[in-house]
């Protein structure tokens, strides 16, 4: 899938090891992502309102290149965005990660950039979503405002 | 102090937890993990049970949102009663009587997790074992997408790469350990042997190594998926030199393009290494009983899971009779989740297909799906407040204890209660 | 309750066929009614309920078969109804649908034929949802560690110590002896060649763990014989290691009145040949040995043609069976105690050796003189579903059945079996023996299998009159009878009429509670605390079934004492 | 031709499944009697008629010169045509999943998308689809080791996963793209795909599976030589060898399985 930005430089990690070298403009990461558990997910997964659970899952992990080569500040936040959706997440290193992959906990945030089909099995394929990642300065919201659009009726069955 | 005190968090369903209790309060856990130590300590709790007026959920009696709920799923033409992963066995009994009684779907947390390596076993079968056989005699440990250290924190020490046993005194120095993954997870940095393949190739790279272990690898590409030949040869070689060899797999091979099929291709994989030497197979489940869910299913309906009771009979068919699916193509028309939080871990898109529908929360936990629901009715949380069956990810069975008193009725309980409205709506009809 | 004026046939009780009255008060059979319900049964076959003594009906094995099996749950399907839960499955049916067949053909006891005291919980879990029957498990003892070192110390009161905790701690109803040997050494991928081929690490022959077992069952005096599953069992030529295996255990003799061993499926232990190319009946030199062991019984282990889902702790057979017929196939390794496998096939009629199969156990039943010593089984699933019991009735019924389907047949069947020269045809009180007087007897259940005062109120009646029907000749009519019970009676309460389902009564389930002198039972406890420490996976405090999972429990007492 | 009309009364929400829409089930009907046939919505039992408009020539006629038109939104409206013999279905837009489930003659024609398990086990007939067709056309029942074994599927437009899994027999063929493992586990049958696959032919025990245009071929097949067919220049895979498989598998261009 080509991917046709303008005005962007798009970094590929697999397609143009070069460009990284000769580029200090790469402001968009093509990459797959990836989500899964972790301990802090895991520890905090009933306790999903919590601060606690928030930390531990709404945050991107990348490998060090890629995460410098986006130029992520400190603390800083990524957009990740995919065919069926973005989301503002905290961006981490992981030097764990290949170049070109990326890593969000299992959750609601990396949940909304995961699509719905299930190729007839019954199961979203959460594991190696297209992605786009970019620096951002918009902050990451809460697990209220991730829902909030849902507006519920009240009540009764429709 | 209460002994052996099963742990109500992940597959591993730990036996030796130690628990202690002061005037009916938990004061400390022993032995358990990050993960487990956390859950029976316990957390934040929905105080009430509550309905939606007027968009805003207000706290009710239990009997209202009892008489709620049954209102809805008996209203309902496709009533979807999901989750059923942090409950016991005999929730899921009366859990799938309720189904049966109002013409629902029935479906558990395995479609978001193993549902794949179900079907899976069901093109090739399992070769498994209980953890304990592994513990006793593997010398090989394959993690296939997988990475227990942060998922199943006791897994490798109680179970598996670093257990000791009978025919396994050396523990982790007596065995060698293969981790296939995408990432260098923490698992894979314990490895004697990383494999490091690109996202979604599962399916090709073991495809390449049936090809090696069956002596057929002079027909395999220098490269498979970013993988090099020498290194699968070494991992093949490691295979058929174990004396007893496991492979343990997890999301990795389930979530990733190719799905069940990766799991279908590793099963073979393994019938085929018994050719040779001593092999077995399993799916590192992720909540303690989901695979109990499984096999309730499947001996009440003959299915493991997705089961549409429409029509009377069971009807079984992932992909269209699975939540997800149900959800994502708005076939659904009312949901009831039971010990799980769907809001939380479906794709967005689906859950925006639960947004339409009424929805009935029965859990001990506010979490993401209470945001979205209509009737929320609060739990005992079941293995610290009420007891019942737990089928282990090996497929043993234990029955999981009751540590201290709960002012909440248990989910078996509730279950009935909506039952029996469900009944009596019934006999007005 | 009374049913009037039935053809009678309670071979027990020296009934053999007598037009009389069955009273049952309370659940039991009496001399006299008090009243109730009056069912005539003029013109109509009354006999005690069925009991099956060897059937794969609950546990992880099963469910294994249905998990891997979704095109076997499309098959059978029935809708739920107001007093019935829904039915799925064919060779693995689910448990309610086991429950309603069973009582359909007259059954009211079935008997699970092997679980692992580790996984009996399971067990029993499935055998709580299976409606109206009675039932029991009977745990597998032959790959147990503990009695491996029991039998290599050669301590056979300790041995008979742990039998007695294994059937407490399973609820276990007797001692299954499964490949004996060979199911440990599977666990590193091997297996046992026959009764003297040591099994690996533990140094001991199957042929001393069979005859430790059935020592310590006899010690014990358990209501039930050990139930053997031979070594080298479904290959050619095996029918020597199961003579060997009968040989070397007829020094021993049964503490209480019944058989000292029964050998079960005993088709898959009839084969001649030196493989599959030669492959041939060997049915009629067991048939003689046991014309001359009258201590010994054995089930049929009949083979239906079509579909059939086959499963057992004989672990590496399976995994011969899949690599053959490249089949699907699952394992399930039991830490420190057992294996397992499951392997659907189909058996077709046109197979030399499927049809060759089909002979052996029939030529087992009709060479074998006496019907107490050969029960009818299929060996549910794994020689096809019980729901074919029907099936083979007739053919023990009728040489015209048996001609006519031995013309369909691959020709081998008849070439390399006996069956085309047997004439012997069953009458109603040899299959009221076979499936009902001589498996109770087998499993020691006095209270079932015949319609004595005392006896449990459990009686089927069947839609043919005896007077007027010669199942030789009218076998398709004795078959349609026997698919769909004119009333099924469990415990007093008719639970089928006309072949429908019209009550769904909890039946009970035996276990057996075996006493020990303490200081053996101490002896026992040590090693299972170091057991338990060091190489079980669970704590010792988790692994007994609880109460909660048998809820309706007949408890038998045995022991030593 | 008798001409039967069936137009939806209004939008589903939950699926209905109607597999007594079938030639063999209408012809010897009058339209009354056909609005009578039962249906499912979700879990309530119905008529036809009470979810569909039924009109057209109220005489009965043999299956076989009996046509069924499907006008307005039918795509969740299952199991259309299940087990039919004879005769026509034609929907003038989308038809849900299962239709012509075990078909073993007749035509089916959708002019819009077809949904998941098109002619699942089929045996014989047509099945022409001028859209795009969901996953697992073809294909068997779950745990099933047959699919399809008889008959034409015709696709215009591209097909979802596991097109024609466990086929045994007949013919698929694709004029778009086909997703993930075409042919997966097939013992038979001839499969051609117009545009590209992903991993066609795994553990392929016999049959043909022919790719226009590019394909990830799995490493365990062996490559044979390049061969002209129908003015194409087609590289020749044999296998699936990791079961000693006797498949034929070409493609026009083969992506790059080490990248």
């Amino acid at each position: 899938m080509a991917f046709l930005v303008p005005d962007r430089t798009i970094y590929s990690p697999w397609r143009a090891k070069e460009k990284l070298s000769s580029s200090l403009m790469v402001i968009l990461l093509k990459a797959i992502m990836i989500s899964g558990r972790t301990l802090g997910q895991g520890a905090n997964s009933e306790a999903k309102m919590s601060p606690e659970f928030f930390k531990a899952t709404s945050f991107c992990a990348l490998s060090e290149e890629d995460y410098r080569s986006l130029g992520i500040s400190k603390e800083g936040n990524v957009l990740v965005r995919t065919e069926f959706g973005e989301v503002v997440v905290s961006a981490k290193k992981d030097v764990g990660l290949p170049l070109g992959v990326i890593f969000i906990p299992m959750g609601p945030w990396a949940n909304a950039v995961v699509g719905p089909e299930t190729g007839g099995c019954g199961t979203p394929q959460f594991k190696g979503v297209e992605a786009e990642v970019e620096e951002t300065k918009m902050r990451v919201k809460d697990v209220r405002e991730l829902f909030a659009d849902l507006k519920r009726m009240g009540g009764e069955a429709s | 102090m209460a002994e052996d005190v099963l742990c109500p968090f992940c597959g591993c369903l730990c036996d030796d937890i130690k628990v202690e209790v002061e005037n009916d309060q938990i004061v400390g856990v022993k032995r358990a993990c990050k993960l487990g130590s956390s859950k029976i300590r316990g957390h934040e709790r929905t105080k009430a049970p509550m309905v939606r007026k007027d968009e805003e959920l207000v706290e009710t009696s239990y009997e209202e949102a009892y008489d709620r709920a049954a209102k809805i799923l008996k209203d309902a033409k496709r009533p979807l009663l999901y989750g059923w992963c942090s409950t016991v066995c005999e929730t899921h009994k009366k859990g799938i009587l309720l189904a049966e009684e109002v013409g629902g779907v029935i479906d558990s947390t395995a479609t978001v997790c193993h549902g794949p390596s179900i079907i899976g076993i069901e093109e090739k079968g399992l070769a498994g074992s209980t953890l304990g056989q592994i513990k006793n005699r593997a010398d090989l440990i394959v993690f296939w997408g997988a990475n227990p250290a942060e998922a199943h924190p006791r897994h490798t020490l109680r179970y598996s790469s670093n257990s000791t046993g009978m025919f396994t005194p050396d523990g982790r120095k007596g065995r060698k350990v293969i981790v296939v993954d995408v990432r260098e997870t923490r698992t894979a940095k314990n490895a004697d042997k990383f494999l490091l393949i690109k996202p979604g190739t599962d399916y090709e790279v073991i495809s390449a190594l049936r090809m090696i272990v069956a002596g057929k690898g002079e027909i395999v590409p220098e490269k498979v998926a970013g993988v090099a030949k020498s290194d699968l040869e070494e991992a093949a070689e490691m295979m058929k030199a174990a004396r007893f060899g496991a492979i343990l797999f997890g999301l990795g091979m389930t979530h990733s393009r190719g799905r069940y099929k990766n799991v279908d291709n590793a099963l073979s994989l393994v019938a085929d290494l018994n050719g040779f030497t001593k092999f077995v197979v399993m799916a590192m489940r992720g909540h303690y009983n989901v695979a109990g869910f499984g096999q309730v299913c499947a001996w009440e309906t003959g299915f493991p899971m997705s089961v549409d009771f429409s029509r009377g009979a069971p009807y079984f068919n992932p992909g269209e009779t699975a939540a997800c699916d149900l959800l994502a193509k708005r076939e659904a028309d009312a949901m009831m989740v039971v010990a799980a939080d769907p809001v939380s871990n479906f794709p967005r898109a689906t859950v925006e297909g639960m947004a339409e529908i009424p929805v009935i929360q029965i859990d001990p936990f506010p979490n993401p799906t209470t945001l979205l629901a209509d009737v929320v009715i609060p739990s005992a949380v079941c293995g610290v407040e009420a007891e019942g069956t737990a089928y282990r990810m090996d497929g043993l069975s234990l029955r999981m204890k009751k540590v201290v008193d709960s002012p909440y009725p248990t989910d078996e309980a509730i279950i009935q209660n909506i039952l029996d409205r469900v009944r009596r709506l019934g006999d007005d009809n | 309750m009374i049913i009037k004026g039935g053809f009678v046939c309670d071979p027990k009780n020296g009934i053999l066929g007598e037009e009389m009255d069955i009273c049952i008060e309370c659940g039991k059979i009496v001399e006299k009614s008090v009243g109730g319900d009056v069912i005539d049964a003029r013109g109509m076959l009354v006999l005690p309920g069925g009991v099956d003594a060897h059937a794969h009906i609950a546990g992880a094995k099963v469910n294994s078969g249905r998990i891997m099996r979704p095109e076997d749950g499309r098959r059978g399907i029935e809708p739920r109804t107001k007093l019935l839960r829904p039915s799925t499955g064919y060779t693995v049916p689910n448990c309610y649908a086991m429950g309603y067949r069973y009582a359909r053909l007259g059954y009211t006891t079935a008997f699970e034929a092997a679980t692992p005291i580790l996984e009996s919980r399971h067990t029993h879990e499935e055998l709580e949802e299976i409606p109206i029957v009675d039932k029991g498990a009977l745990t597998l003892f032959g790959n147990n560690w503990e009695v491996l070192e029991c039998v290599r110390d050669g301590d056979l009161e300790k041995l008979a110590a742990f039998v007695a905790w294994g059937l407490r701690a399973s609820r276990g109803y007797g001692v299954k002896v499964v490949n004996p040997g060979g199911g440990e050494a599977w666990g590193f991928g091997g297996n046992v060649k026959g009764i003297d081929d040591p099994v690996p690490n533990f140094g001991v022959t199957p042929r001393e763990i069979i005859r430790y077992l059935m020592r310590a069952n006899e010690i014990l005096g358990l209501p039930h014989s050990v139930h053997l599953h031979t070594n080298n069992l479904g290959k050619p030529g095996n029918y020597e290691t199961t003579l060997e295996t009968l040989k070397a255990v007829e020094d021993i003799t049964a503490s209480r009145d019944r058989q000292v061993l029964h050998v079960t499926h005993m088709q898959f232990s009839a084969y001649g040949g030196t493989g599959w190319r030669d492959f041939e009946s060997k049915a009629p030199e067991i048939a003689e040995y046991f014309n001359h062991h009258d201590q010994f019984t054995m089930d049929m282990g009949q083979l239906i043609f079509g579909s059939a889902t086959t499963m057992t702790a004989d672990a590496p057979l399976e995994y011969g069976n899949a690599r053959l017929l490249h089949a699907k196939w699952s394992n399930h390794d039991i830490e420190l105690e057992e294996s397992s496998g499951v392997v659907p096939l189909v058996y077709g009629r046109k197979m030399p050796i499927n049809a060759i199969q089909w002979a052996i156990g029939l030529e087992l039943a009709l060479l074998t003189k006496n019907p107490w010593q050969v029960i009818m089984t299929t060996d549910h699933p794994n020689g096809g579903p019980f729901v074919n019991y029907p099936e083979v009735v007739t053919l023990l019924m009728s040489r015209v059945k048996r001609e006519e389907e031995l013309k369909s047949l691959h020709e081998l069947a008849s070439k390399r079996s006996s069956l085309p020269s047997i004439e012997r045809e069953m009458d109603w009180n040899d299959i009221a023996i076979v499936t009902r007087a001589a498996p109770a007897r087998i499993l020691g259940l006095s209270e079932k299998g015949h319609l004595g005062v005392g006896a449990d109120g459990d009686v089927t009646i069947f839609d043919i009159n005896p007077a007027d029907v010669d199942p030789s000749k009218d076998h398709r009519k004795v078959k349609e009878a026997l698919a769909k019970a004119r009333y099924t009676i469990k415990a007093g309460e008719v639970v089928v009429r006309d072949g429908d389902i019209t009550a769904v009564p909890q039946g009970r389930t035996y276990w057996v509670d075996a006493s020990v002198p303490e200081d053996q039972a101490e002896k026992v406890r040590a090693d299972l605390v170091e057991k338990f420490a060091k190489y079980y996976s669970i704590q010792m405090s988790n692994y007994m079934v609880q109460d909660a999972y048998v809820t309706h429990p007949r408890v038998v007492k045995a022991g030593v004492i | 031709m008798r001409k039967i009309v069936i137009v939806p009364r209004r939008e589903f929400r939950v699926p209905v499944e109607a597999e007594r829409i079938s030639p063999d089930v209408f012809a010897p009907l009058a339209i009354e009697e056909i609005g009578k046939i039962e249906v499912w919505e979700g879990n309530r039992k119905t008529a036809l008629s009470d979810l569909f408009e039924v009109s057209g020539d109220d005489v009965p006629a043999k299956p076989e010169e009996t046509l069924i038109s499907l006008s307005g939104d039918f795509s969740k409206v299952k199991r259309v045509g299940e087990n039919m013999t004879r005769g026509r279905i034609a929907a003038e837009g989308d038809l849900g999943m299962h239709a012509g489930n075990g078909m073993s003659g007749g035509e089916i024609e959708i002019e819009g998308r077809a949904g998941d398990w098109l002619g699942r086990e089929m045996r014989g007939g047509k099945i022409t689809v001028l859209g795009e067709a969901g996953d697992y056309v073809g294909a068997g029942y779950r745990g099933e080791s047959c699919g399809m074994r008889g008959g034409e599927i015709l696709i215009e437009g591209s097909a979802g996963d596991y097109l024609g899994e466990h086929l045994c027999g007949g013919t698929i063929t694709v004029l778009g793209n086909a997703g993930d493992f075409p042919g997966i586990a097939n013992r038979g049958g001839v499969i051609t795909i117009g545009g590209n696959a992903h991993l066609p032919g795994a553990e392929m025990a016999s049959g043909t599976i022919t790719i226009k245009g590019r394909a990830k071929v799995l490493p365990s097949y062996q490559y044979l030589e390049t061969v002209e067919i129908d003015g194409l220049s087609l590289k020749k895979f044999f296998g699936d060898l990791v079961d000693n498989g006797k498949g034929e598998l070409y493609a026009a261009s083969v992506e790059d399985g080490g990248a």
